[in-house]
C-alpha cells in the first residue's frame, strides 16, 4: 500500500492515473473550450509522466524521446487548437462547447 | 491476337468511343463494333474444336501477391453463351435505331456486352466476379436514364437487390479461395483449382446457399423475384432486352459453372428444395401472367416462369438438365429480344402499353403480326422453334428427377398459352380501333431485327445440334461423367 | 527523502490539477495549470530525466501556457460567462472519472508491473544521452516534427486571419 | 419411290413458305393455284407410296433425315416411317386436302384474305402430314401441336370478331390441356423404355411393362387424354363446336376429316401399349360411348347448321374411340375413313349451302333448297344418307362393324350404339328435311340470291360422293360375302379383332339396325316434311329437357365457372395477396426497415459534444473492464 505513494513504479502509475481522471473529469464536467483543452493537456502530462517512469523503470531512453514528440506534436495542437477556439468565437460569441451542436446529420 | 480478348476488346472499346460520340452516326458506329464483335465470335466458333478442352485461352498475371489472374478460356458452354450474347447485341443496338437515343446509350450496350462477355468466359472466380459486378453498372445507368415513371426507385431497388446478393456470392469465393491456399498450399482463384477442392457436405451447403443468393436473384428464382417485373416494366425496351435476353443468363451460367462441379454433395443435397422453388415460380409466374394489365408486366412474368423451368433442369443436376438448359437460354434470349421489341414498336406507335386499350392491329400491320406470331410460338415452344427442343429436354430431366413436380411443371404448357394468346388476342386481334389508324408497319431496321430473330426462332427449333453439340462435352465435363477426363 | 519529496510534488501537482478544473475564473485555470506543470517537471528531475524537466518547463509551463493566457485576454474570458453544468452531469462526470481511474490501475495492476523499487533514473535522461538518440535513431520523425510545426504555424495564422471580404 | 418421300410433307411446306413471304402480292389465281399444286403432287407421290404397299415392296420403312434433337441418351432424329397405316392416312390427308383445297379455292374467292387462308391450309397439311409421318413420337407431338396451331389460326381466321377469336383460344388451349397429358405420356415411355422411336417403343414395351401394371396403364390414360383434347372426347370436346366460326373448308378439312382423327391414329399407332393395358381399353370403349350419346343429343336441337354437323362429328369420333375400346384397332380406322369421306362432303355441301344463303348458318331460315341447289341437295343427301348407315353407302359397313364388336362385347352396349346411331339419323334428316324441304324461309334478299355453286366447288363434292357411296366396299364383312380386305391391309400394323359372332346374329343385328334407320327417317320426314314443322325461333320458351339440350348441359357455362372464372380470380389474387402483398412487402419491408433504423439511431447523434464526451468515456471504460476481463 505504501508502495503507491512513494517513488516507485506503483507510486507514478497511480499519480498518473489520478491526473488523468482529473483531466478527465474537467472535460467531462466544464463547458469552457479553454478549459477541456487544459484538460486535455494535463492528460497528456499524465501519460507523459507515465512513460518516463516506465522509460527509467525499463532503463530504456526510447520512451523519452517519446515524451519529446508528444510534447512537440502537443503545442502544434495547441497552436491549431486555439486557433480554432478564436474562430469560434468570433462566430458563436461563446466558448461554451454547448454552442456547437452542428455536430450531426 | 486471341479471339476472345477481342471478342471482349472490341465491344469495351467501341463502348468507350461511343460515350463521347453523338448523332446519327453513333448508331452506325455503334452497328459497326457490335458486328465486328459478332465476327469474332462466330471466328471462334469456327475454330472451336468439339471437345471438352478449354480453349482459346490466356492467362495473365494481375496481382501475383494475391494469385490474381487475367484467366480467359471458352469451352462450348461458355462458346455457347458469347454466341448468344454476340448474336443479341446487334439486334438490340439495331433496335435502337428508330428512336431518339444518345451515343452514351449505345456505348453503354457496348460495355455491357464486353462485361457480359467477360463473365462467360472468365476463368478465375475473381475476375468472374468482377465482370459480374462490371455488368450491373452499364445496366444501371441504362435504367436509371432512360427508364420509365418512378424508375428511380425502381433501379435502386434492382441494383441493391443484386448487389446484396453478389456479395453474399463474394463471400462464398473468398472461403473458396482460403480453401485453395490451405489445401494447395498455394492461394488461387482459378476455376481449375476450385473445382477440385475437397469440401465437406456442410461446407458445400453453406457455399450452396452463399451462390445461390447471387444466381438466384439473377435468373430470378421465386421467391427472389420481385425486382424483376418492375425492372423489366419500367426499362427501356432496350434495357429489357438486355435485362432478360442475356443477363438472366449469368446466373443460370453461374449455377453451372461454378456451383455444380465445386458444389457435387451440397447440388444434390439441396437439389429437391431448388427444384421446388423453381417449379413453384413457374406456375406462380404464369398465374399471375395471366390477368396483367400491362404488356411488359405480362411479358416480364411470362419469363420467370420460362426461367424457373431451365432453373429447375439445372438444379436436378444432370446432363439432360443442363443440355436443356443450354438450348433453352438462347431460345429464351432470341424470343425475348424479340418479344420485347415487339412490344416496344407497339408501345412507340401508340404510346400506351395497357392490353385493354390495344387492338386490331394486326388489320394495320399484318408483317408485325407474321413476327409477333412467331414469335409468340417461340414463347409457347410449339415444336419446330426453338422453345420446344429446351422445353421437352428439360421436362425430360425434370421428370426423370420427380414425375409428380414434372407434371406440375407441365402446366406451364397450358397456363403459357393461356397468357400468350390472351395478350396476343387483345393487342393484335379484333376490330381495328380509329385512334390507330395511323399505325404504320414495320421499318427497314425493324424488320431487319425481327426477320432474324424469327429465323433463328425457327433454325434452333429445327437443328438445334448445331449449338448442342457444343456444349455436350463440356457438360459432361461440369457433372464429372466425361469418360476421358476426371477432374483433378 | 526522495520519497517526501515525491510526496510533496505529488500533492502540489494534484492539487493544482483539481484547482484547475474547479476554479471559475479561466486564468486562474491556467496559473494552477503553470503550478501542476511545474511540479511535473519536479518529478522528472527525480527521476533524473533532465532534459524534459527543462522542455516541460520551456514548453508546456512557458510557451503554451503564455499562448493559453493571450487567448484569454485577447478574448477577454477571464470573466466568468460558462453556464453551470447541472449537478447531475457533474456527479455522473465524477462518477466516470472514478470509474476509469480505477479500471486504469486495476488494469496496470493486473499486469503486475508494479515493483516496490525506487525508480532512480541513471545516465538515459541526460540532455547528452537524449540527444545521441533523438538524432541516431529518431532523426527522420524529428526532422518531420519540424514539418509539422510549420503546417501548424501556416494553420494558425489562416485561420486566425479575419476573413478579409469581412474586413 | 422412297426417295420422294420428304417431298411430301416438304411440297405444302414450300407452299407455305411462298404464300407467306409473297401471298399479298400474288393474284389470288396464283395463290390458289401454288396452294392447290402443291398438295395435288404430295397426293400424287403419296399414291405411288400406296401402290407399293399395296404391291407389297413397301412393308414398313423408317428414313431418317437428320437429328433433331440428341443429346446424352434423347436420341430423336428427324425420321419419316413408311407403313400401310402411315400411308394410308397420308392419302387420305393430301386426297381429301387437295379436294378441300380446291373447294376453297371457289369458297374463299371473295376473301380479303385469300393468301393467308391458304398459307395457313398448306402449313396444316404439313403439320398433318408430320403427324401421320414421324417414326418416332416426339415427331408426331411436333405434327399434333402443328396442327393444333394451325387449327388456332384458321379458326380465328376472321380476326376482327371477338367471339372467333375467342373460340380459336378456347380451341388452342384445350388442345394443350390434352398436349399436356400427351407430353407426360411420352416422358413417361421415355423413362421407362429409354427410347420414343416407335420400333423400340412398340418392339420393347411386352418385355418391359407386363400387362395391366400400373406403367403401362398411366402411360396409356395420358396418351389418350392427349387424343382427348384433339379428338373432342369428354371432357375437352367443347372446342370443336366453337371451331365452327372458322371458314367452313377449315371445318371440314380439319375439325371433321383429319386433325380430329388424330388421337384414333395415335392410339392405333400405339395399339401394342393399348393392348397391355385392358383397363385402359375399357376407359376408352366408356368415353367414346358416352361421348357419341351425349354429343348426339346435343345434336337433336342445334339450329346451326355447322353446328349440328359439329355434335355429329364430336358423336363419330366417340364411335371411333368406341371401336378403339373394344380393341378393334383396324375397325376404328376403317370409320375413320368413311367418316372423312361422308363428313367432308356434308361439311362441304353445307358449305356450298351457306354461300348460296350469303353466310346464313340457321336452318330455320332455310328451306326447299333442292330445287335451287341441285347437285349440293344431291351430294348432301348421299352423304346423310352414307352417316345414318344404310347399305350399301360408306358409313353402314363401318358402323356395322363397330356395333357387331359391341354386341360381342354385351348387347347393352350394342343397344346403346344403336341407339345413337338412331339419334345420328334423326338429327341429320332433320337437318336436311329443314334445308332442302318444305317452303323458303329467309329474306327476300337471300331468295333472289339464291344460287348453285360454280363447279370448282361441286367438283369435289361429286368426287366425295362417289367416295361416300363406295368407300364402305374397303372392308366387306365375311357374311356379306367380302373378305375385310381393310383389316388385312393393316394388319402388319394393328391385329384383326376376332369376330366370333355366327352369321345369322350378325345379319339379325344388322337388319334390326337397318330397320330401326329407315324408321327413324320415317318419322323425321313425317315430323319436317309432312307436318312442316320447323324448330321455335330463339327467345320463345322451351321446355326443360329441351332448354338443356339447346344449352348444350350448360357444360360451356361450368367450365367458364370452374376453370376460367377460377383461373382469373387466382391470377387477382396471387398478384395482389402474394406478390404484391406478401413477397415484394416482405422485401421492401427490408428496405424500410433499413431505413427507419437509420432514422431512428440518426436521433443518437445529439451533436452535443459533452454527451459524445461522456459516451466515450463510457466506452473505454467499457473496452477497459473488457480486456481486463479477458486478460
Amino acid at each position: 500500500m505504501e508502495n503507491l505513494f512513494s517513488n516507485t513504479l506503483d507510486g507514478y502509475l497511480f499519480l498518473a492515473s489520478l491526473l488523468f481522471a482529473i483531466g478527465v473529469l474537467g472535460i467531462l464536467i466544464r463547458r469552457n473550450i479553454i478549459i477541456i483543452f487544459m484538460c486535455v493537456e494535463l492528460m497528456l502530462s499524465a501519460v507523459n509522466l507515465l512513460l518516463t517512469a516506465f522509460s527509467v523503470h525499463h532503463n530504456d531512453p526510447n520512451g523519452q524521446v517519446f515524451v519529446f514528440f508528444i510534447m512537440a506534436v502537443a503545442a502544434a495542437e495547441i497552436t491549431i487548437g486555439l486557433a480554432i477556439l478564436v474562430m469560434i468565437y468570433r462566430n458563436t460569441g461563446s466558448v461554451s462547447i454547448d454552442s456547437l451542436k452542428k455536430l450531426k446529420w | 491476337m486471341n479471339l476472345l480478348l477481342l471478342t471482349i476488346l472490341i465491344p469495351f472499346v467501341g463502348g468507350l468511343v461511343l460515350l463521347l460520340l453523338k448523332g446519327e452516326a453513333a448508331k452506325w458506329i455503334s452497328l459497326a463494333f457490335s458486328l465486328l464483335t459478332l465476327g469474332a465470335a462466330v471466328g471462334m466458333y469456327q475454330f472451336f474444336e468439339l471437345n471438352e478442352q478449354v480453349q482459346f485461352v490466356s492467362n495473365t498475371v494481375w496481382m501475383e501477391a494475391l494469385g490474381l489472374n487475367f484467366y480467359f478460356g471458352a469451352d462450348g458452354i461458355s462458346l455457347v453463351l458469347v454466341l448468344l450474347t454476340t448474336l443479341l447485341t446487334p439486334l438490340i443496338v439495331l433496335s435502337a435505331f428508330g428512336r431518339n437515343y444518345s451515343g452514351v446509350f449505345l456505348g453503354l450496350i457496348l460495355l455491357m456486352e464486353s462485361a457480359l462477355v467477360g463473365v462467360f468466359t472468365a476463368r478465375d472466380a475473381f475476375l468472374f466476379y468482377v465482370f459480374w459486378e462490371l455488368a450491373l453498372i452499364p445496366i444501371y445507368f441504362i435504367c436509371l436514364y432512360w427508364g420509365g415513371e418512378n424508375r428511380g426507385r425502381i433501379t435502386f431497388k434492382f441494383f441493391l437487390y443484386t448487389l446484396v446478393g453478389s456479395l453474399i456470392m463474394l463471400m462464398g469465393v473468398i472461403y473458396l479461395y482460403l480453401q485453395t491456399e490451405a489445401q494447395f498450399g498455394m492461394a488461387s482463384f482459378a476455376w481449375e483449382d476450385i473445382s477440385r477442392l475437397k469440401l465437406s457436405t456442410l461446407e458445400q451447403s453453406w457455399l450452396f446457399w452463399s451462390f445461390f443468393a447471387a444466381f438466384a436473384i439473377k435468373m430470378p428464382v421465386f421467391p427472389l423475384h420481385t425486382w424483376q417485373p418492375d425492372t423489366y416494366t419500367n426499362a427501356p425496351a432496350q434495357g429489357t432486352m438486355l435485362l432478360s435476353g442475356i443477363m438472366l443468363k449469368m446466373g443460370i451460367y453461374g449455377v453451372i459453372r461454378w456451383m455444380i462441379p465445386v458444389l457435387p454433395e451440397a447440388m444434390v443435397e439441396w437439389a429437391m428444395l431448388a427444384v421446388v422453388l423453381s417449379v413453384v415460380g413457374i406456375v406462380y409466374a404464369s398465374v399471375i401472367a395471366i390477368q396483367q394489365k400491362e404488356y411488359k408486366r405480362l411479358i416480364a412474368y411470362s419469363s420467370i416462369a420460362h426461367v424457373g423451368l431451365i432453373a429447375a433442369g439445372i438444379f436436378t443436376h444432370s446432363v439432360h438438365g443442363i443440355q436443356g438448359a443450354m438450348i433453352q437460354m438462347l431460345s429464351h434470349g432470341v424470343c425475348a429480344v424479340g418479344m420485347f421489341f415487339v412490344i416496344d414498336i407497339i408501345m412507340q406507335r401508340t404510346n400506351t402499353q395497357q392490353l385493354e386499350s390495344l387492338g386490331g392491329i394486326r388489320n394495320q400491320a399484318p408483317v408485325l403480326t407474321i413476327f409477333a406470331v412467331i414469335v409468340m410460338l417461340g414463347s409457347v415452344s410449339l415444336p419446330l422453334t426453338s422453345g420446344f427442343v429446351g422445353e421437352f429436354i428439360l421436362f425430360v430431366s425434370v421428370f426423370e428427377f420427380n414425375p409428380y413436380l414434372a407434371a406440375v411443371a407441365g402446366l406451364t404448357i397450358i397456363l403459357g398459352a393461356v397468357y400468350m394468346l390472351n395478350s396476343f388476342q387483345k393487342s393484335m386481334l379484333g376490330e381495328p380501333r380509329p385512334e390507330f389508324a395511323s399505325f404504320k408497319d414495320l421499318n427497314w431496321s425493324e424488320f431487319a431485327v425481327l426477320a432474324v430473330v424469327s429465323l433463328l426462332i425457327l433454325y434452333i427449333g429445327v437443328y438445334p445440334k448445331t449449338f448442342m453439340e457444343l456444349s455436350e462435352p463440356s457438360v459432361k465435363l461440369m457433372l464429372g461423367k466425361y469418360s476421358g477426363f476426371t477432374l483433378n | 527523502m526522495e520519497q517526501i519529496i515525491f510526496i510533496i510534488l505529488s500533492v502540489l501537482a494534484v492539487v493544482g490539477a483539481l484547482a484547475v478544473i474547479f476554479s471559475s475564473n479561466a486564468v486562474y485555470s491556467v496559473l494552477f495549470l503553470v503550478l501542476t506543470f511545474f511540479a511535473i517537471a519536479g518529478h522528472f528531475i527525480l527521476l533524473n530525466a533532465q532534459f524534459l524537466a527543462i522542455v516541460n518547463i520551456i514548453v508546456y509551463a512557458g510557451a503554451i501556457m503564455v499562448l493559453f493566457l493571450f487567448v484569454i485576454m485577447l478574448l477577454n474570458l477571464n470573466k466568468d460567462s460558462e453556464a453551470p453544468t447541472p449537478a447531475l452531469a457533474r456527479i455522473a462526470g465524477a462518477i466516470a472519472a472514478g470509474l476509469l481511474m480505477v479500471t486504469i490501475v486495476g488494469a496496470f495492476k493486473g499486469l503486475s508491473q508494479g515493483s516496490d523499487v525506487a525508480l532512480r533514473g541513471g545516465e538515459i535522461g541526460t540532455v547528452s544521452r537524449l540527444g545521441q538518440v533523438l538524432f541516431s535513431d529518431f532523426l527522420l520523425p524529428f526532422e518531420i516534427s519540424s514539418v509539422l510545426f510549420l503546417s501548424a504555424m501556416i494553420g494558425a495564422v489562416m485561420l486566425g486571419k479575419k476573413n478579409l471580404k469581412d474586413s | 419411290m422412297l426417295n420422294l418421300v420428304f417431298l411430301i410433307p416438304l411440297l405444302p411446306l414450300i407452299g407455305f413458305v411462298l404464300l407467306g413471304v409473297f401471298g399479298s402480292k400474288l393474284p389470288k389465281f396464283v395463290s390458289g393455284a401454288i396452294a392447290c399444286t402443291t398438295v395435288l403432287v404430295s397426293f400424287l407421290i403419296t399414291l405411288t407410296l400406296l401402290g407399293g404397299v399395296l404391291s407389297g415392296s413397301i412393308v414398313s420403312e423408317t428414313i431418317t433425315y437428320f437429328d433433331w434433337i440428341n443429346t446424352d441418351g434423347i436420341y430423336l432424329p428427324m425420321s419419316f416411317l413408311i407403313d400401310p397405316l402411315s400411308v394410308w392416312m397420308m392419302t387420305i390427308i393430301t386426297g381429301v386436302g387437295f379436294l378441300i383445297h380446291l373447294y376453297s379455292a371457289g369458297y374463299m374467292s371473295h376473301d380479303e384474305g385469300f393468301a393467308r387462308y391458304f398459307t395457313f391450309l398448306n402449313l396444316f397439311v404439313f403439320s398433318m402430314l408430320m403427324l401421320v409421318m414421324g417414326s418416332n413420337f416426339v415427331v408426331m407431338f411436333a405434327g399434333w401441336e402443328g396442327v393444333g396451331f394451325c387449327s388456332y389460326m384458321l379458326i380465328g381466321f376472321w380476326f376482327k370478331n371477338t367471339n372467333y377469336n375467342n373460340a380459336a383460344k378456347k380451341a388452342f388451349i384445350m388442345n394443350r390441356v390434352g398436349d399436356l397429358g400427351f407430353l407426360i405420356g411420352m416422358l413417361l415411355i421415355f423413362v421407362k423404355v429409354g427410347s420414343l422411336e416407335y420400333a423400340t417403343v412398340f418392339g420393347q414395351a411386352p418385355l418391359v411393362f407386363e400387362s395391366g401394371t400400373t406403367d403401362i396403364v398411366v402411360i396409356t390414360l395420358c396418351l389418350f387424354v392427349g387424343a382427348m383434347g384433339k379428338s373432342a372426347q369428354i371432357p375437352l370436346y367443347t372446342w370443336l363446336p366453337d371451331a365452327m366460326a372458322g371458314p367452313t373448308p377449315v371445318s371440314a378439312l380439319i375439325h371433321a376429316a383429319t386433325m380430329v382423327t388424330a388421337g384414333i391414329y395415335m392410339i392405333v399407332r400405339s395399339n401394342v401399349l393399348y393392348t397391355l393395358a385392358p383397363f385402359t381399353q375399357d376407359f376408352i370403349m366408356i368415353i367414346g360411348l358416352c361421348t357419341a350419346l351425349f354429343a348426339a343429343t346435343i345434336g337433336l336441337v342445334q339450329n346451326d347448321i355447322k353446328k349440328v354437323l359439329a355434335y355429329s362429328t364430336v358423336s363419330q369420333l366417340g364411335y371411333m374411340f368406341f371401336a378403339l375400346g373394344l380393341g378393334a384397332y383396324t375397325t376404328g380406322l376403317f370409320h375413320v375413313t368413311t367418316h372423312a369421306f361422308f363428313k367432308a362432303l356434308l361439311f362441304l355441301g353445307s358449305g356450298s349451302v351457306i354461300h348460296a344463303m350469303s353466310g346464313e348458318q340457321d336452318i330455320r331460315s332455310m328451306g326447299g333448297l333442292r330445287k335451287k341447289l341441285p347437285i349440293t341437295f344431291l351430294t348432301f343427301l348421299i352423304g346423310t344418307i352414307a352417316i345414318a348407315g344404310i347399305p350399301p353407302f360408306a358409313g353402314f359397313f363401318s358402323k356395322d362393324e363397330i356395333l357387331a364388336y359391341a354386341y360381342q362385347r354385351s348387347p347393352i352396349l350394342w343397344a346403346l350404339g344403336i341407339l345413337g346411331a338412331l339419334m345420328t339419323t334423326f338429327y341429320m334428316f332433320r337437318m336436311f328435311f329443314l334445308t332442302f324441304f318444305g317452303e323458303f324461309r329467309g329474306t327476300e334478299h337471300q331468295r333472289s340470291h339464291l344460287h348453285e355453286s360454280p363447279l370448282i366447288m361441286t367438283l369435289p363434292l361429286m368426287i366425295l360422293s362417289i367416295l361416300s357411296i363406295a368407300g364402305g366396299f374397303l372392308g366387306v364383312p365375311h357374311v356379306l360375302g367380302g373378305h375385310n380386305w381393310f383389316g388385312h391391309y393393316l394388319s402388319g400394323v394393328a391385329p384383326v379383332k376376332e369376330l366370333a359372332l355366327d352369321h345369322s346374329t350378325e345379319i339379325l343385328l344388322m337388319s334390326i339396325s337397318v330397320a330401326l334407320v329407315l324408321v327413324v327417317i320415317i318419322i323425321a320426314y313425317v315430323i319436317y316434311v309432312s307436318k312442316k314443322q320447323v324448330p321455335v325461333s330463339e327467345g320463345s320458351t322451351l321446355t326443360t329437357p329441351h332448354r338443356v339440350l339447346y344449352n348444350k348441359y350448360y357444360i360451356d357455362e361450368l367450365y367458364d365457372a370452374l376453370f376460367s372464372k377460377t383461373l382469373r380470380w387466382k391470377s387477382e389474387w396471387f398478384y395482389k395477396l402474394l406478390e404484391k402483398g406478401g413477397i415484394d412487402s416482405l422485401v421492401n419491408g427490408i428496405g424500410k426497415g433499413v431505413q427507419w433504423s437509420g432514422k431512428t439511431l440518426r436521433m443518437a447523434q445529439t451533436g452535443n459534444i459533452s454527451t459524445y464526451l461522456f459516451l466515450m468515456v463510457l466506452g473505454i471504460i467499457l473496452l477497459l473492464i473488457i480486456t481486463g476481463l479477458l486478460v
